[in-house]
């Protein structure tokens, strides 16, 4: 998890080196960020796109992949989404943005067919099934349908990479805790040379198979998820400012 | 029907769900008789004692009563009237603590019993049949008879000619484990018992009467059997003992095996329970002429040395019958004293409660005998849902779901699970191995889903309520808008025949109207809006009305959105009383200054908009200033009755007179405000001039006026009362007043010491041009 | 027969949809939280998930194969599931107001089920003939409906259970389906097909 | 001297949850002694381990939870929890084994949904079959009943095979498992389950000497123990006896049809009730009340439900035990059965107008 | 040619559906949810303001459109959880600008402080408060929702909110309230 907030960070220096002038865009990148890749995470806070997160992450190298995956259609359909936004019939914009993705889906099917073809095939039906990942419709549907390309593309950007983390960490820990490894297969995504990236982690006796079955996808899953609260707790715990809102009250009164 | 009585008759009974068996105590009383106590020094009778309302009270603090002389009246069906147990002087009527779990105090008579002990004069009947039903009803009611079984049900009510009456059960279950009260009642009174039953029998004619009894009290059960051996209708039932079977719904499955439907009583089955010393009581009533003044109450616990039954008189406090069965405290810190039996009884709060008609039991347990009772809930651990509630739950409900839902508040579920229709037995908590007070649980959670229907009732009616205020407000309001229309039109009428310098006025009128309606048609809630309508009401100030407008500005200014309703009352008001010698104005005058005096420091910003028009024109800084202490001392105006005086130029004088009554730094503090206010209005009127010059122009040919108008009206105001005598009331308002502008005046200072005086009238001039 | 039949409690308990393939798990967590509701959300799913199955295999038969543009399987799947939704949304709504209310946003959801596209997509890859792919369909539905079901009765029990502040809500609802995918282990290998 | 307010009722039959969990733990006693009797120290060993595992864990949570520490941690439902876990594990299992089940019974399978009473499967259970599927290998490695091990195995020997995986002589596991006749030793349902894979028939079968001469060797007579507490058990109203009942009465049944259709290779009833963890299921881990059904009714659909899977399982599943599976599977339904299964409340009846 | 047939081959498979569904939304037309009237049942109908809204049904509109649950303060936890349910919703803690404070009150008039102002009535939403202008007002606390907006306007400062005072028809079981007195 600590990738994860550390990112956040990083992300923050680097945003703040920006101008002056670019404050408000500032902000708004700054916030958005922070949504995707901590506060509002689709893996971890909306609970999207579970199906491959636990599907996939039974090592580093699918969750990876599927990550990559994910986070470029997410991109493209975003900024696909943005950029139409205004031709769009408000009745029919859910089939609209399914087709797209569905478009961009077959794309990066054909592509890792062609050329990490086994991958491709390690990662099954849920390559296509990224079209319902959730969490790909529901950022077009509830940001980049109403933002500019900028904003949507990034938004895109964020959440991908927010979900991508999500799996890699959990592709990670399923693996060492499964299979003492880290990389196991890792030629399948990058080539042959990429073999040699396989880490022996944990030398186990015994593997400890529940973490690579269904079962321990759910419970790493609960954990992470569990880990994200309690860290939210503490920060939350810190910053207790109380800051007294006024309550803004209506009167029904003289003008009813 | 005939079916049952045949299996009753062969003592074959039904049973139901669940039921203990907890250990027997009842050897530590039923074996002695009843002994009549002593007279106390001083008796408690409350009010109320049953279920209902409680009566009108008849006597006072002083009276002498005589022994059955009733004390309250009942001018309600479910009120019972109570009645004094012995001769004595009435020392206090005041709230005392109560035979309640709550220990909550009702209102109390206190007694001081004189020993003499002396009757009112009593009308013995000898023969029943010379009564007819009503009469008897009526005697019942009259001598304050309620259900003595525990719930405390008016029994004149339930007695009340009913048509088809299968069966009447006389409840001698008496099923808690240390309880002999009725026991011992049946042993010694069988007849008396029998007297009442057959005036029920004669009120009610039902088909059979059954004696519903345990088989633990042979001894009552062989004298009711003697007593009853010739009539034919009564069936004494011995059914086996096993708690709760004394329960009303469970010794009616007992004895008939028939199931009363939720939510509905037993009498639509054409069934109705009364309780053996009911019984006695009616007997007691009717053939006597005794009212219900005492009772017999079962002393008992391994606690006190002589446990027994004894007849306590109502009222009698606790610590008495304590004291005369000789309790001893073991040596505890703590030590509980239940009233009723250690299933469904209530520990006491205190040893002053008295004995009340439902009292069947006082009992005070040694720490031997009744562990749990010593620790509260401390023992509760988590629920393990083992199911042994459920296995005794008389009404087959799921104790251990239902203490889930009620620990989560989730009431739809606990009405899904039925809780209401929990009987309190105890008998879950009884068994549960968690030691979990589940029928504690179970109370909260009634008592929270009755304040919460109560509360859904009063929400529809609130919003009933609220409905029909909309309706009539807005039929009032196009009513005035109408009235507010022809209201105009007189008034234009009227100015035109007033002095040129009225004139000057009707024309900024007409323009500041035209404005208004503009203004009102962008956009009603505008702050703009009652700003504007301010000097419109002003300018009739000119007027002899101009006190109530006066007021009705302040008030419109203290308006936080400017709505048309003030502007409209303000009319209103000017209409009712054209007199300015009403005394009350200077109550609305007192009320707008603390008014204002509390919203200024709130509402600056929006104040200062609207007093903006009035002063932008000012000629000079020292009028302005002036204008500015004006205006605060509009606030502080009830203040400046007692001093006030008639010339309009000593308007100053009189503001430093009155705040140095008060308080010096009042005025000093208000002018600062004042200028803060023009400060911010000076900006806002930037912007305004620009927009609109017709704005400008109105407020310059106002500007010569406002000032003078502003001082004139205060004096004008004070003059008002001045001219009427200064009445207490009024002092008490200034007090009132002071009391507010001084509440006012500490937040004020925050808000604005640092602002300098000079400055804001360098800004307000700047504003100006 | 014996076959359909075996296919059927295969794809019910050995494969269940939920716990052992991971599909299907956005409403799996999204509305369960109330039983009745996940009732509701089951009969629309098995409705739909039959139907999803039946159309898709006839459009990749009839005419992805013989016009071979196999490359638009998950467009058109997807296309069909979304239709299908949409109409079941409708006669949902219009037949009864509480379910639709109860379902609420989650019908729409459905055509981002992946338990659908997937059932679809496992079809055409298992090669599963006509019934097959039907009966395929609708055991996994089934599966989907019976874990659903069950998994909201006891989350409506842990509602009221005294878990830690951490896991509260979603993190201990996965550690339940965990556990229970760790008892559905036990049917494996129950059917060798 | 003050008044106490309590609530009502003020009296109490003085029974408390952690006697009820002392009286199951006691009850398991003649099961575990005739474990010892016929299959050595193994067990005993590990419920030792499990036991001082699940208090240690119990402690360290409790006191991280901030709770009541001293009622909650001996009220004797991790130690039950352990106990289970011990009896259930192959005898010659690593000791890790152990501790791994133990900490993942108690921490997430009871606490992390709030201790006891609130965890909705069954800690022992869920320990046990999580070692299952996680440690195929381990959690196979039976040990066959003494009289029939080649190598005597004393408690000392017992201990550092498994604590080290050899005897104090260096035999391995493999080695000890070894029987009599030189052929690996397998529990009867495990040999029955692969014979018949195999293409053996029953009768064929059970001519192996681990079935002995009525069922299986050893496992008739720990059964015959666990049968012994469980009625002490319901005697004593500690355990409700719709579910075992309604348990063994299934698998009676579903073994009896199995049995009957096709007697070549269906094991017999009193097999199914015999072997395995039959009757420990049935009266010490079905009946455990805080994952089970709480009606009447609902616990009898429990039994049922469990009998069937259990045959299944073992009939048809890859596992040759399906105890364990079938208390989880059931743990699982028991919520909506309880849904369903409500008692109708007095005065609710549909005939009452 | 391949990239033809398919498209038009979606494009039949569209108007195919597309025809499917412009049928279905005709036959199976539904008319507005009446969500909004649920919501308003649930709500207290205290009228008082505090969520923002003027009164309970706007509230109750803009719950609808999508405001959150909780912001009721007199409806407290139990409305918000009422509220998620019918939303299907997850219920979240009481808005915390609110105060924390949630026994019921109903609001009081120091009689001799009150000058007859009106401006109470005009603020009450139920009508809860008698009184004729120049004359001493009173509330009927049987009427009155506690909603405290005849407070502020008061000038005189003479209304206050009250406690419900605890009596034995409207206690809530709460033993440990108890003062436990000495015997003697």
């Amino acid at each position: 998890m600590t990738d994860t907030s550390s990112t956040v960070n990083h992300n923050i220096d680097d945003n703040n080196e920006q101008p002056q002038k670019e404050a408000a865009n500032y902000d708004e990148y700054k916030e958005l960020a922070i949504q995707g890749l901590w506060k509002n995470n689709p893996g971890l806070v909306q609970l999207l796109g579970l199906c491959p997160l636990l599907a996939v992450t039974a090592t580093v190298t699918n969750a990876i992949g599927l990550g990559l995956a994910t986070l470029l259609v997410l991109l493209c359909s975003n900024i696909t989404v943005s950029a139409i936004r205004h031709w769009v019939p408000k009745e029919i914009r859910i089939p609209i943005f399914v087709l797209i993705i569905a478009a961009f889906v077959t794309c990066v099917q054909l592509l890792m067919n062609a050329y990490t073809f086994g991958l491709y095939q390690s990662l099954g039906i849920f390559l296509p099934l990224i079209v319902t990942n959730c969490a790909i419709i529901g950022r077009a549907e509830a940001y980049a349908s109403k933002q500019p390309i900028k904003q949507a593309a990034f938004d895109g950007l964020m959440m991908g990479l927010g979900f991508a983390l999500v799996l890699i960490v959990l592709g990670a820990i399923r693996e060492i805790l499964g299979q003492g490894t880290l990389f196991d297969g890792a030629n399948l995504l990058l080539g042959d040379w990429a073999s040699s990236l396989r880490i022996e982690v944990l030398e186990l006796n015994s593997d400890f198979l529940l973490a690579i079955l269904p079962p321990g996808a759910f419970i790493v899953m609960g954990f992470l998820i569990a880990i994200k609260n309690a860290i939210d707790n503490k920060i939350k715990e810190k910053n207790t400012i109380n800051e007294d809102k006024v309550i803004e009250r209506v009167r029904v009164n003289f003008d009813s | 029907m005939e079916s049952i009585i045949n299996r009753i008759n062969q003592q074959k009974f039904w049973s139901f769900h669940g039921g203990v068996h907890p250990p027997e105590q009842k050897t530590l009383t039923n074996q002695k008789p009843i002994k009549p106590l002593s007279l106390p020094e001083q008796l408690i009778i409350p009010l109320q004692q049953h279920i209902g309302r409680q009566g009108d009270l008849l006597v006072q603090v002083g009276d002498h009563v005589l022994k059955g002389q009733p004390l309250t009246k009942s001018t309600n069906p479910m009120a019972v009237p109570v009645h004094a147990p012995t001769s004595g002087t009435i020392t206090a009527i005041k709230h005392s603590v109560i035979a309640h779990p709550s220990g909550l105090s009702e209102l109390c008579i206190f007694l001081n019993v004189d020993h003499q002990d002396t009757w009112v004069e009593r009308t013995p009947c000898n023969d029943v049949a010379t009564l007819t039903n009503q009469e008897i009803v009526k005697k019942i009611a009259d001598a304050g008879i309620s259900g003595m079984g525990g719930a405390g049900f008016p029994t004149h009510i339930k007695v009340d000619t009913k048509p088809d009456i299968n069966f009447l059960i006389i409840n001698a279950a008496e099923c808690e484990p240390y309880i002999t009260a009725d026991d011992l009642l049946m042993c010694e009174h069988s007849e008396s018992i029998v007297d009442g039953i057959k005036i029920l029998n004669k009120l009610l004619n039902p088909a059979f009467i059954l004696i519903g009894i345990e088989d633990n009290k042979p001894k009552a059960i062989e004298a009711l059997k003697k007593a009853t051996a010739g009539i034919e209708k009564i069936h004494v039932c011995v059914v086996p003992t096993e708690y709760p079977a004394g329960g009303e719904k469970q010794l009616i499955q007992i004895l008939t095996g028939k199931e009363i439907k939720s939510g509905t009583l037993p009498i639509k089955e054409g069934i109705i329970m009364q309780n053996v010393a009911t019984c006695y009581a009616i007997s007691e009533a009717i053939l006597h002429d005794t009212p219900l003044i005492q009772r017999v109450v079962t002393v008992t616990g391994q606690a006190l040395e002589k446990p027994q039954n004894v007849w306590a008189l109502l009222g009698t406090p606790v610590h008495y019958l304590l004291s005369q069965c000789g309790f001893d405290n073991q040596g505890m810190e703590k030590t509980p004293v239940i009233m009723g039996g250690p299933m469904m009884g209530f520990s006491l709060p205190t040893d002053t409660v008295p004995v009340i008609k439902t009292t069947n039991c006082i009992l005070a347990p040694s720490y031997k005998e009744m562990p749990s009772a010593f620790e509260g809930n401390s023992a509760e651990v988590e629920c393990i849902r083992c199911g042994q509630c459920a296995d005794v739950c008389p009404t087959n409900l799921l104790p251990q779901e239902l203490q889930w839902s009620a620990k989560a508040k989730d009431y739809p579920q606990l009405n899904k699970l039925n809780l209401s229709d929990c009987i309190d037995c105890g008998a879950c908590a009884y068994v549960c191995p968690s030691h979990i007070p589940l029928v504690q649980y179970y109370r909260i959670a009634k008592a929270e889903i009755r304040q919460q229907q109560q509360q859904e009732l009063k929400a529809e009616k609130a919003k009933a309520r609220f409905e029909a205020r909309k309706q009539r407000l807005e039929k009032e309001k196009r009513a005035r808008e109408l009235k507010h229309k022809k209201a105009a039109e007189a008034r234009k009428a009227a100015m035109n025949k007033a002095t040129p310098e009225a004139t000057e006025a009707k024309s900024a009128v007409a323009a500041a109207l035209a404005r208004v309606k503009a203004k009102k048609a962008a956009n009603q809630k505008s702050p703009s809006s009652s700003a504007i309508s301010a000097p419109v009401e002003t300018t009739e100030n000119q007027d002899n009305k101009k006190a109530q407008v006066a007021a009705a500005i302040a008030r419109a200014k203290a308006k936080k959105q400017a709505k048309p309703a003030p502007e409209i009352d303000a009319k209103e008001n000017a209409k009712v009383e054209p007199s300015n010698t009403d005394s009350k104005k200077a109550k609305i005058a007192a009320a707008v200054a603390k008014a204002k005096a509390k919203k200024s420091q709130e509402k600056a910003p929006i104040q200062g908009q609207e007093q903006n028009q009035e002063q932008t024109d000012s000629l000079s800084l020292a009028d302005k200033k002036a204008n500015a202490i004006a205006k605060a001392k509009a606030k502080a105006l009830a203040k400046k009755q007692a001093s006030s005086n008639n010339d309009s130029s000593t308007a100053s004088d009189l503001t430093i007179a009155s705040t140095a009554e008060s308080e010096p730094a009042i005025d000093e503090k208000d002018a600062k405000k004042a200028a803060v206010i023009a400060k911010a209005k000076a900006k806002a009127l930037a912007k305004k001039n620009k927009e609109s010059n017709t704005d400008n122009k109105v407020s310059e040919k106002n500007t010569v006026n406002v000032e003078p108008r502003k001082v004139q009206n205060t004096s004008e105001t004070s003059t008002i009362n001045d001219t009427n005598n200064i009445s207490d009331k009024d002092a008490k308002k200034a007090a009132i007043i002071a009391k507010a502008k001084a509440k006012a005046l500490a937040k004020k200072k925050l808000a604005t010491q640092s602002v300098s005086e000079e400055k804001t009238m360098h800004e307000q001039e700047k504003g100006a041009k | 027969m014996t076959d359909y039949l075996l296919l059927l409690v295969a794809t019910v308990l050995v494969n269940n949809f939920v716990l052992v393939q991971f599909l299907g798990l956005c409403p799996f967590m999204g509305v369960s939280s109330r039983t009745e509701t996940a009732i509701g959300m089951s009969f629309a799913t098995i409705f739909v998930m039959t139907v999803a199955s039946l159309l898709s295999y006839l459009v990749t038969t009839y005419l992805l194969v013989p016009l071979n543009i196999e490359y638009l399987t998950t467009m058109s799947f997807i296309l069909v599931i979304a239709v299908v939704v949409q109409f079941t949304e409708m006669v949902v709504h219009k037949t009864s107001a509480s379910l639709y209310r109860l379902l609420g946003i989650f019908l729409p959801l459905i055509t981002t089920n992946c338990a659908v596209l997937g059932v679809a997509l496992l079809n055409l890859r298992s090669h599963h003939n006509f019934f097959e792919s039907i009966i395929y369909g609708f055991g996994a539905s089934v599966g989907f409906s019976l874990v659903l079901v069950m998994f909201s009765a006891m989350r409506e029990k842990l509602a009221n259970a005294d878990v830690p502040t951490p896991f509260k809500g979603a993190a201990i609802a996965m550690i339940t389906a965990g556990l229970m995918s760790l008892a559905f282990m036990g049917f494996t290998g129950l059917v060798k097909l | 001297m003050a008044f106490w307010i309590a609530s009502s009722p003020h009296n109490h039959n003085q029974q408390s949850t952690s006697s009820l969990m002392r009286l199951v733990i006691f009850a398991a006693i003649p099961g575990i002694i005739a474990q010892w009797y016929f299959f050595g120290w193994g067990n005993l060993i590990h419920i030792g381990i499990a036991m001082i595992t699940a208090m240690l864990c119990e402690f360290i949570v409790l006191s991280l939870r901030e709770k009541r520490i001293t009622e909650q941690l001996f009220d004797g439902s991790a130690l039950l929890t352990a106990m289970l876990i011990g009896i259930c594990l192959p005898a010659f299992a690593p000791w890790w084994i152990t501790v791994i089940g133990t900490i993942f019974a108690i921490a997430i399978a009871k606490h992390l949904y709030g201790g006891l009473g609130h965890n909705p499967f069954n800690p022992a259970m869920t320990g046990y079959v999580m070692l299952l599927i996680s440690f195929p290998l381990q959690m196979t490695t039976w040990q066959p009943p003494i009289s029939l091990m080649e190598i005597e195995l004393s408690f000392s020997n017992t201990l550092t095979t498994i604590f080290t995986g050899f005897t104090i002589d260096g035999y391995s596991v493999e080695q000890l498992r070894t029987s009599i006749d030189g052929v690996t030793m397998a529990t009867p349902l495990d040999t029955l389950k692969t014979s018949i894979t195999m293409g053996l028939t029953v009768s064929e079968t059970t001519q192996s000497s681990v079935f002995g001469e009525h069922f299986a060797v050893g496992w008739e007579w720990v059964n015959l123990a666990f049968l012994l507490g469980g009625i002490f058990l319901i005697s004593k109203k500690a355990i409700a006896w719709q579910t075992p009942v309604s348990f063994l009465l299934s698998l009676f049944l579903c073994s009896l049809i199995g049995y009957t259709i096709v007697p070549d290779s269906s094991a017999s009833t009193m097999f199914h009730w015999f072997s395995g963890a039959t009757m420990l299921g049935a009266f010490f881990i079905l009946t455990d009340p805080v994952t089970g059904a709480t009606s009447a009714k609902g616990r009898l659909i429990v039994g049922l439900l469990a009998g069937l899977l259990v045959y299944l399982i073992r009939v048809f599943g890859g596992y040759p035990d399906g105890v364990a599976f079938a208390v989880l599977l059931c743990n699982m339904s028991a919520p909506l059965i309880d849904q369903y299964t409500r008692p109708r409340t007095y005065g609710h009846s549909k005939d009452l107008s | 040619m391949t990239l033809l047939i398919a498209i038009l081959v979606f494009g039949l498979i569209a108007a195919l559906f597309g025809a499917l569904l412009g049928y279905a939304s005709i036959r199976f037309k539904v008319d507005a949810d009446p969500i909004v009237e649920q919501i308003d049942a649930i709500l207290p109908q205290t009228q008082c303001g505090q969520c923002g809204y003027p009164g309970c049904k706007p509230y109750a509109q803009a719950v609808a459109d999508g405001e959150a649950i909780n912001k009721c303060a007199p409806g407290g936890e139990d409305t918000i959880k009422k509220i998620a349910d019918l939303m299907g919703v997850e219920a979240e803690p009481l808005d915390e600008s609110h105060e924390k404070d949630n026994r019921p009150k109903v609001a009081f008039i120091i009689e001799e402080d009150c000058i007859g102002c009106t401006k109470c009535i005009q603020a009450c939403p139920v009508d809860a408060i008698l009184g004729a202008a120049k004359q001493m007002h009173t509330i009927i606390a049987d009427e009155c929702t506690g909603c405290d907006l005849c407070v502020a306007p008061c000038p005189v400062d003479c209304i206050e909110m009250r406690v419900v005072p605890e009596t034995t028809q409207n206690w809530l079981w709460d033993l440990n309230s108890i003062p436990v007195q000495q015997i003697d």
